[in-house]
């Protein structure tokens, strides 16, 4: 199972800044392995953001965003004690949810 | 849209035309930037929150946390002991650094083969645990002063050990440590080579380890990193947690004395 | 950079700064420390060289064997940990010998091309033990050298040799007035110990890492007019 | 840097299984699109923009790209794209030089500020590009020259 994701969110004058560190290798599957195969491509494709339940994010990645990724966007009208959730699903179909409350 | 291209190609020109001074600061800007944006979410922070959950679950053949591990501050305590360390334990009657003492915890708490986690490549099976481990240990010290003991004959007899080996030439390209890490200011391509035998390269360049390493995207502990030291100076192999890696650890974090800790760090 | 300027001078005075500066250098870096030595030096070096060999093992291609000193590497060790410079005595006996193992190309002929030394000077690969043997090996120059404008990457470990030929006054590198050059670069990259007896330049020719070819490109990337570092 | 070649098929059935997933989980906004395959096997600029259903692209002062001017590590450059431009409904993030030339694709929604940071792989020194896609299909851009150097140890 993927480890949890590290979310810090940070209240400031009617916004959160939302910054989110993700576990995941982000293989490009253009990489070979020391006897010469392919590592087949496995890397984050989709990513949700929700504010107290209400969809407010997605995006959608290719193999080329970085190994571990992070990603930083902000939340309009939100406030501290307000839960952020963050989704991730894979081009395996492995999935991870992790929510963090506003601070 | 080709105008633009021109005009990009023409600035480069005049830099690359330009006096050599001003094109080197600009580069040293350039890469101080780069490694100011990576400041603020170092993926260290991934490595420290599991590292945290291995200390504290049971594992191994005798379902034992390592809450008791005796870090050299007391069984159980964490805070403050990573800038303690190599450092001499009575009950092993060795000087050991982080990793060394972990395996020996893992053995004697949890019932691990410390000799078998010693030989499994690095990122692979326990020594992937490992890494959690150094990470949030290390954390726990972070922005403490390093401060390793010389009380002991043996911890100082280890301090001339690391000396020794850091000033040994040899390998096909007669580097040794000091090759790289003996004089102030100097670079390896664009990389800054901290200074090892004094402050303040000794704490910044020893004090960073463990770190999370931008280019494999793994976290490093020390023993990692100068195990891939050795291989960049054409040596042989050194055994994990092997004397000669403790002896350097020794060297390096006494001259480093009184410097921040700044581990994990992220680099390059 | 006093380093630096000794490389751009020539003849007698330029062979005993070379030699010499880089050595004042470690003795003042040195001296901060000095005081936390204990132990008789003796013991402490059988002490190390016996830590050395129990933790260290072969892997691929690099062996234990990589760790037995030649001369010159075990007296610049000692005189490194000692924090003081090589005594002149062993520091001409170790440059006369390295000298004499200096291979000169065989046809009288120096330059190469100077692209392929450009690339060789790039290439840090070979000789670790994740490298296959028999693969061949880059120069590693940039790792410490600046050498052409154009690579902005490069180390500071060596002397800067951007216009190193043009510097020296090398037109037509096959004349007889560049004869003097041309031969002390050649010496210099075959090796290094024999201008500098504890040189930290690794001897590319003596050592194998470089063979006779490639040492001629890296030699045009420095001394042909044309190559970049020179224009 | 290559998407695995998922067949149109397959790459439909997973952005539905995807969708499927997202509206259970009630994360579903109304601007959520498939996975924009096509969009990520381009491998140009201009291919991009056309596989996003976007017209020519126009330079923009109203957009931002973020990156450094020089990475020491092609594998981790931080790049950050943001926009005033109103009715924005996407952002993208790509790289000219790398085999495939879009990195990341943001969705925008009233309830997040248009500027996101992200960090991506560089295959070697490029120019870098945040695109903002408009509600009426405009393309606007910025870009930026990011120098990836070469490390130390070369091993």
């Amino acid at each position: 199972m993927a480890d949890p994701m590290r979310i810090r969110a940070q209240a400031s004058g009617g916004n959160v800044t939302v910054r989110v560190l993700m576990a995941h290798e982000m293989e490009t599957g253009q990489r070979k392995d020391a006897s010469g195969k392919v590592i087949p491509a496995w890397f984050i494709q989709e990513v949700s953001a929700a504010l107290n339940g209400k969809a407010v994010l997605t995006a959608e990645w290719g193999p080329a965003v970085s190994k571990n990724p992070f990603m930083q966007f902000t939340v309009k009208g939100a406030k501290a004690g307000d839960k952020i959730a963050i989704t991730w699903k894979d081009n395996h179909g492995d999935t991870r949810t992790d929510e963090a409350t506003v601070s | 849209m080709r105008k633009t291209t021109l005009c990009a190609v023409l600035a480069l020109a005049a830099t690359a035309a330009g006096p050599q001074a001003w094109a080197q600061k600009s580069t040293a800007d350039g890469i101080a930037e780069y490694r100011e944006m990576l400041q603020d979410g170092n993926p260290a922070e991934l490595f420290e929150a599991k590292g945290e959950d291995l200390w504290k679950q049971k594992r191994g053949p005798k379902a034992a946390s390592l809450e008791r591990c005796d870090l050299g501050r007391g069984p159980g305590v964490v805070k403050g002991a990573f800038v303690e360390l190599p450092r001499y334990f009575a009950d092993t009657g060795r000087v050991q650094d982080l990793e060394s003492r972990l395996l020996t915890c893992m053995e004697t708490l949890q019932g691990l083969n410390a000799a078998e986690i010693a030989r499994t490549p690095f990122g692979k099976g326990e020594q992937k645990n490992l890494e959690g481990l150094v990470a949030w240990i290390a954390a726990e010290s972070r922005g403490m002063k390093l401060n390793l003991p010389q009380s002991h004959a043996q911890e100082r007899q280890m301090y001339e050990v690391g000396k020794r080996v850091f000033y040994l030439r040899g390998g096909t390209h007669d580097f040794a440590c000091a090759s790289c890490h003996g004089a102030d200011g100097k670079r390896i391509r664009l990389q800054d080579l901290p200074n090892l035998t004094r402050n303040p390269g000794a704490g910044a360049g020893f004090g960073a380890w463990p770190a999370y390493r931008v280019s494999s995207g793994e976290l490093w502990g020390m023993q990692r990193r100068l195990n891939d030291c050795f291989r960049q100076q054409r040596f042989p192999y050194p055994g994990y947690a092997s004397d000669v890696t403790i002896a350097l650890g020794v060297f390096m974090g006494v001259n480093g004395k009184g410097s921040v800790s700044t581990a994990p760090a992220i680099k390059r | 950079m006093a380093h630096n300027r000794s490389q751009a001078l020539q003849g007698p005075r330029a062979r005993w700064l070379d030699r010499w500066l880089p050595a004042l250098g470690v003795v003042s870096s040195l001296a901060v420390f000095g005081c936390a030595s204990i132990d008789g030096g003796a013991e402490a070096d059988r002490m190390a060289a016996a830590v050395v060999q129990s933790s260290f093992r072969d892997q691929g291609i690099a062996k234990v064997d990589r760790l037995q000193q030649d001369e010159s590497n075990r007296e610049c060790s000692a005189a490194d940990v000692a924090g003081k410079p090589i005594a002149a005595q062993s520091a001409a006996r170790i440059e006369a010998a390295s000298l004499k193992t200096v291979r000169w190309p065989a046809d009288g002929k120096f330059l190469g091309d100077w692209r392929e030394g450009e690339k060789i000077a790039q290439n840090g690969r070979g000789m670790t033990w994740t490298d296959k043997a028999g693969a061949p090996n880059g120069g590693n120059c940039y790792n410490c050298h600046q050498i052409t404008k154009q690579e902005i990457s490069f180390g500071t470990l060596g002397p800067s040799l951007y216009q190193y030929g043009k510097l020296r006054g090398v037109t037509d590198p096959a004349s007889a007035q560049a004869k003097p050059i041309v031969d002390y670069t050649w010496a210099k990259i075959w090796n290094a110990r024999a201008s500098n007896a504890c040189s930290s330049m690794p001897r590319f020719g003596h050592s194998g890492i470089l063979n006779e070819g490639q040492v001629r490109h890296v030699m045009a990337l420095l001394l042909d007019p044309q190559s970049p570092v020179n224009r | 840097m290559t998407l695995r070649r998922t067949s149109r098929r397959t790459a439909l059935q997973q952005s539905l299984a995807v969708a499927g997933m997202l509206a259970a989980a009630g994360l579903l906004p109304r601007t959520a699109l498939a996975y924009t395959q096509g969009a990520f096997d381009a491998k140009s600029v201009a291919d991009v923009i056309k596989a996003l259903g976007a017209g020519a692209p126009a330079e923009s002062k109203d957009v931002t790209i973020t990156g450094p001017d020089i990475a020491e590590n092609g594998a981790v450059v931080p790049l950050g794209a943001s926009t005033t431009l109103p009715n924005v409904k996407q952002l993208a993030m790509l790289v000219e030089k790398n085999p495939n030339t879009m990195v990341a694709l943001f969705n925008v929604t009233d309830a997040v500020e248009p500027n996101f940071l992200t960090r991506a792989k560089l295959g070697q020194s490029s120019d870098v590009y945040a695109v903002a896609i408009t509600d009426d299909g405009k393309a606007f851009y910025a870009k930026k020259e990011v120098k990836v150097t070469l490390g130390g140890c070369g091993g």
